[in-house]
């Protein structure tokens, strides 16, 4: 647990429309202002984007902000990209957390007013998390130079060819007696009408 | 009747993106599900359950990987056997068993996780508010 | 015609006649327009409208041309179309619930169409004979079975069905499978003229709302009666008492409801009768009430593959893709001659077998193939399956006996 | 094929099949099951002597889909790489009656070897790129196209043998009676596009088919029919195909055939045009059935081998759609090819390449982070029942001395041991209980302030 109190920016992402045209964004950032913890709330076009990261960093380094949550798209789309944006702003990247306002509540409500009280909960969910995140470090583990290619058809050889040229070891398991698959029994293939072999 | 307020524990590898692919397909579904993500459903144990219910959850649906496809091998399983003891635990308690759920959602199942939640959805209106219950 | 188009472009789509005369419009709107409905239907040749622009027709609400088609009155509900639609249309029933829209608002219907549901209620069966006589077709037998006629306790009730009841060409389907349960010591009875029609003739004209009052009356002698297993020899009846009375009545829990092809195999199955040698080609036509609206394909098979000295060839229609005779959905009352035509293309079809017989289980595909028959000089048996096997047994008895003989 | 025998870094293991990956991104522990072939892959030199004397000459040759013979050892085909035949165990007599043996006395060095037995070896790698492409839909369960019933109703891949000049026929198109067909229907979309079988596209056949009416064209004088729902020809030059096989006489009819059936010697193909609305019976010599494309058979056990998902479709599921379209749920295990969804060649040339390039990045790195949530374990309040031993499903927990401990490099952080313990003694970091119940709670106190 941190010993510092918590000083929490939250950022509300429009996304254009896709998330502005059924959210009210303004309504969830005065909302998020008021949670517990919470500096600053502000809103933005796309926070994914160059400009949008830079807001977040400002506001890290000039609010002395400790913990970040970014009310956006699917965490499994921009988590990595937003821990980076705090990395670089000097912050712990798990001080970080993703409420999805866009998935998970613009593109399923159908009520704007509902999809909005959806993403405060969202929010608040994320602030009252983020809270009492720690900060961690990801472990490293080296790559071996060596890949394994499941199946020896067209997309197993050429992706094996490629892997090998790059001077890597490759091992091409195929579960027939002879590698080709499919394309071994074809006679001329489109659209250069040559023999496949 | 004050809306229904339901938590979904939905696993990272399927449940959750099933859960994205619903929206990714803009299908539409009850607003008064709010999902908390896990790693695996088998990291759902019964006491956040159980606080979960005491924390005003009118329901509890715990989503997680189709038997045989779940990204952390047999995590499911161990998710199934809980859920029913626990559901056993909730009736002895006087709290109506169908309040917790547990059903799999791959991650290409963005329909089925909206039709669930609706249904759940359904099956939580029809009973009192869990606040009553457990004044 | 061309200022219906103009209106067309300029009016929007109503959706309300879909949605009134299919299970689903949001299923019929994706129709691929790939014909495969068209090209299965065996009567597709005479409709004003291919099944395929019908569909067409009523995603764009074009309900004029619809109702005042023919395509649908032409329809066997032989389910051709519906097993093989690629977007699993359920094209069959469509055309059923155009029949029901059609008279329900009071449009103009084929003529016999509109007499079938005065005969059917007033009557109680479809030929409009008085029906007490139901069971004229017993007097022929050498031996009129004991209790043939409404016997309390029966363990098996035979419904036998107007067809075969008031139609000569099919009076010895009942005449075999009655000689057939006498034999083999069976208790069994008949509701005599107690029996009503089914219902299926007016649910295939569109007029499923007068199915309940016969469902209702005819469960009730059932009940009367309290037999463990009802037998039908005519798959219409043993797909309305199967699929459709479940809608309208509470079916006895006890009773099992078989059709004659499942109740004699399964008696063969367990030794209950003996078949004696026949020697000839035969080929078997699967009726659509039987086959791909039953799922029942193998019983009759069975049957056949048990007689001693016959040969059985399958049509390269057979099974699934069995074409219909005609005879169903009532589209003999709406365009005999629509029906005589596909009971000629099946014999065709049979013909290209080398059979001498084409067997089937119903009474209704056999008087079509007879028919089909005839008008094509073609010179080919049409019988029952009841009656092969009635047949069959009586060649086994005379066999025994010659044997006996020193 | 051949660049890649040559290829010293590419080790090939045929007639092989992956049982148990084990480990993590960056180096996963791979068991792989080298099946018997029964001749030794050293001695052998592909002489091809054994084949030549097999007795068991009647086995239908699955390369050649059924329409040539093979040998009981045999060589799948003439060009197959390794060139080293295999035993079929199920129709060779030494198996089947004990005696024969002939490959073995006949093969100069001595390498035919019945008594082998399948062998594992364990390789250990940085990713893994799975690539097992599709199986050919089976035309014979659309029955009333008659495949497997009459003889001249053919799979578009049966159809591929008889036009290879090495194939059954030496190239030539002809009926199973030996005549050159007057007229071929080609059917489109079997066992795609149709809620019985497939209900996706297989997205290469209308291109395959017009390659093929093309080649017919190039080698008989027969009238070609294309019967097919949509002509689908999105691609480079694809469109312009399609216009040169119209110029070169191919008749379409946009209807998808109801049946076929024989008559006079012959095969009708019933179908309705749709375009004019009039019903059709085309009697042609032969049927050619565009098969679709499926998921193979076994692509559920090759998902959990490699801890893949799979899509609705039954393909495997990529990380995202536009985003990680060759990465999967699993982290360092890439996809490529049809395995992925049908295509055709250019587009898995090209997915195969990016998979590639994806997993090099990977390995030209060296390195590769993972996400911290690893299980901590306390032993104060570890009570030694054992319960998150027996539950994790990795053997990252055992009992030492009475009291659990994680192995950090095995836990893969699903937090069904957390799940499991009653003590509460183990935490998942980033999932811990304190984050759960205040990241569950904030939910829900919010709907009371709205």
């Amino acid at each position: 647990m941190s010993d510092r109190p918590s000083r929490i920016g939250v950022f509300v992402c429009h996304c254009g429309t896709n998330i502005a045209g059924k959210v009210d964004v303004e309504a969830v950032a005065r909302y998020a202002a008021e949670l517990p913890g919470v500096v600053t709330a502000e809103t933005y076009q796309y926070m994914c984007s160059d400009p949008g990261q830079d807001l977040v960093k400002e506001q890290i380094r000039e609010l002395g902000l400790n913990r970040v949550v970014v009310a956006s798209c699917s965490p499994l789309m921009h988590e990595l990209t937003f821990r980076r944006a705090c990395e670089e702003a000097g912050l712990n990247p798990f001080h970080f957390q993703m409420a999805n306002i866009r998935e998970q509540v613009s593109w399923v409500t159908e009520d704007p007013e509902e999809a909005t009280e959806k993403a405060k909960r969202a929010v608040a969910a994320a602030v009252s998390r983020v809270a009492r995140h720690e900060p961690l470090h990801v472990k490293e583990v080296p790559v071996l130079p060596a890949a394994l290619v499941v199946g020896a058809g067209i997309a197993g050889i050429e992706a094996a060819l490629r892997i090998a040229d790059s001077g890597k070891k490759v091992y091409l398991v195929e579960r027939e007696p002879s590698i080709g698959g499919h394309m071994a029994q074809l006679y001329k293939t489109f659209p250069t009408l040559d023999c496949s072999a | 009747m004050p809306e229904p307020k339901i938590v979904a524990y939905a696993c990272t590898y399927c449940s959750y993106p099933g859960a994205d692919l619903a929206g990714t397909l803009r299908i539409q579904y009850s607003p008064h599900v709010n999902i908390i993500r896990v790693l695996c459903s088998g990291r759902v144990s019964p006491e956040l359950i159980l606080r979960t219910f005491r924390e005003g959850a009118d329901g509890v649906l715990v989503l997680g990987c189709h038997y045989g496809d779940c990204h952390f091998v047999s995590g499911n399983h161990r998710t199934v056997k809980r859920v029913a003891v626990l559901r056993r635990i909730l009736e002895y308690a006087g709290i109506e068993p169908e309040r917790l759920r547990l059903e799999w959602v791959s991650a290409s199942e963005g329909e089925r996780f909206a039709r669930i939640v609706d249904e759940f959805t359904e099956t939580i209106r029809g009973l009192t508010p869990i606040e009553q219950v457990l004044a | 015609m061309s200022t219906d188009i103009l209106d067309f472009v300029t009016r929007k789509v109503d959706t309300k006649f879909g949605e009134e005369v299919t299970p689903d419009l949001s299923v019929l709107r994706t129709c691929i327009q790939c014909g495969t409905c068209s090209a299965s239907c065996p009567t597709a040749y005479a409709m004003d409208y291919t099944p395929r622009q019908l569909w067409k027709l009523i995603q764009l609400g074009l309900k004029d041309e619809v109702v005042n088609s023919r395509t649908f009155w032409l329809c066997t509900t032989c389910k051709a179309c519906t097993v093989r639609c690629p977007r699993g249309i359920e094209l069959t029933q469509t055309m059923l619930m155009l029949k029901e829209y059609a008279v329900k608002e009071g449009l103009e219907v084929p003529e016999g169409i509109g007499i079938l549901r005065e005969t059917v209620t007033t009557k109680h069966n479809i030929s409009g004979d008085e029906n007490e006589s139901r069971l004229i077709w017993a007097e022929n037998l050498e031996r009129r079975p004991e209790g043939i006629e409404g016997k309390k306790g029966a363990q098996v009730l035979y419904f036998v069905g107007c067809v075969s009841a008031f139609y000569p060409q099919a009076y010895s389907i009942p005449q075999s499978l009655v000689q057939i349960l006498d034999s083999t010591g069976a208790s069994f009875t008949t509701m005599g003229g107690q029996e009503w029609c089914c219902g299926y003739p007016l649910y295939g004209a569109g007029m499923k709302d007068a199915v309940a009052e016969l469902a209702e009356h005819n469960v009730e002698r059932v009940q009367e009666l309290g037999p463990t297993k009802l037998v039908t020899t005519c798959p219409s009846c043993y797909y309305t008492w199967t699929h459709l009375y479940p809608e309208f009545v509470q079916l006895p829990d006890e009773l099992e409801i078989v059709h004659a092809t499942e109740y004699l195999a399964q008696l063969l199955d367990e030794g209950g009768i003996e078949l004696g040698s026949v020697e000839r080609v035969v080929t078997y036509h699967d009726p659509c009430d039987l086959g791909r609206k039953s799922g029942v394909y193998d019983a009759p098979r069975a049957i056949l593959k048990s007689i001693p000295g016959l040969e059985f060839r399958e049509m390269p229609n057979s099974g699934e893709n069995a074409m219909c005779c005609g005879g169903g959905g009532d589209v003999e009352i709406s365009d005999r001659e629509v029906t005589g035509q596909v009971g000629v293309l099946r014999m065709q079809q049979v013909e290209e077998t080398g059979a001498s017989a084409v067997v089937s289980a119903c009474q209704q595909c056999k008087r079509t193939l007879l028919t089909g028959a005839r008008q094509a000089k073609i010179r080919i048996r049409a019988m029952d399956i009841s009656e092969l096997v009635w047949e069959s047994m009586r060649n086994a008895e005379s066999q025994q006996a010659g044997d006996m003989k020193p | 094929m051949v660049s890649v025998g040559q290829h010293e870094n590419i080790e090939i293991l045929s007639h092989s099949e992956v049982e148990e990956v084990a480990g993590f991104v960056g180096n996963f522990k791979i068991k792989v099951r080298r099946k018997a072939r029964y001749v030794t892959e050293d001695l052998c030199t592909g002489c091809g002597l054994c084949q030549e004397k097999c007795p068991a000459k009647k086995i239908l040759s699955e390369f050649d889909a059924g329409l040539g013979t093979r040998t009981a050892i045999y060589l799948p085909f003439a060009q197959a790489i390794p060139r080293i035949p295999v035993i079929d165990r199920d129709n060779c007599r030494y198996f089947e009656e004990g005696k024969c043996g002939i490959c073995a006395k006949l093969c100069p060095r001595g390498a035919v070897d019945f008594e082998q037995e399948d062998e594992f070896v364990e390789l250990e790698v940085g990713t893994i790129l799975v690539t097992t492409g599709f199986d050919l839909f089976d035309c014979s369960r659309v029955s009333q196209y008659g495949y497997g019933t009459y003889d001249n109703v053919l799979s578009s891949l049966q159809l591929e043998r008889l036009l290879d000049a090495s194939g059954p026929t030496r190239g030539k198109i002809v009926t199973r009676d030996g005549r050159e067909p007057e007229s071929i229907a080609i059917v489109h979309c079997v066992g795609s596009r149709d809620k019985n079988y497939n209900r996706h596209c297989s997205r290469v056949c209308c291109m395959y088919s017009l390659k093929l009416a093309h080649l017919i064209k190039d080698a008989t004088n027969a009238e070609v029919y294309e019967f097919y729902i949509d002509m689908r020809t999105g691609g480079k030059g694809y469109e312009e195909f399609y216009e040169r096989l119209q110029e070169e006489g191919v008749i379409f009819v946009r209807g998808r055939p109801a049946e076929v059936v024989p008559h006079d010697g012959r095969l009708v193909v019933k179908a309705e045009d749709a375009n004019l609305g009039r019903l059709l019976q085309v009697p042609v010599d032969m049927v050619i059935l565009s098969a679709g494309l499926e998921p193979r058979r076994g692509a559920q056990d090759v998902a959990h081998v490699f801890g893949l998902s799979r899509s609705a479709d039954g393909f495997f599921l990529e990380r995202h759609p536009k985003l990680g379209p060759v990465e999967t749920a699993s982290n360092g295990v890439f996809i490529a090819g049809a395995c992925q969804s049908p295509k055709d060649i250019p587009d898995t040339v090209a997915q195969a390449g990016a998979a590639a390039a994806a997993a090099m990045v990977m390995m030209d790195r060296g390195r590769v982070t993972l996400e911290p949530s690893v299980a901590q374990a306390n032993v104060r309040l570890c009570s030694g029942c054992g319960e998150c031993v027996v539950a994790c499903p990795y053997s990252a927990l055992q009992l030492v001395e009475g009291h659990v401990e994680v192995d950090e490099t095995l836990c893969k952080g699903c937090g069904v041991c957390v799940g499991h313990c009653r003590s509460k003694a183990i935490t998942l970091l980033h999932f811990t209980d304190e984050q759960l119940l205040a990241e569950m709670q904030g939910a829900l106190r919010v709907l009371e302030v709205a």
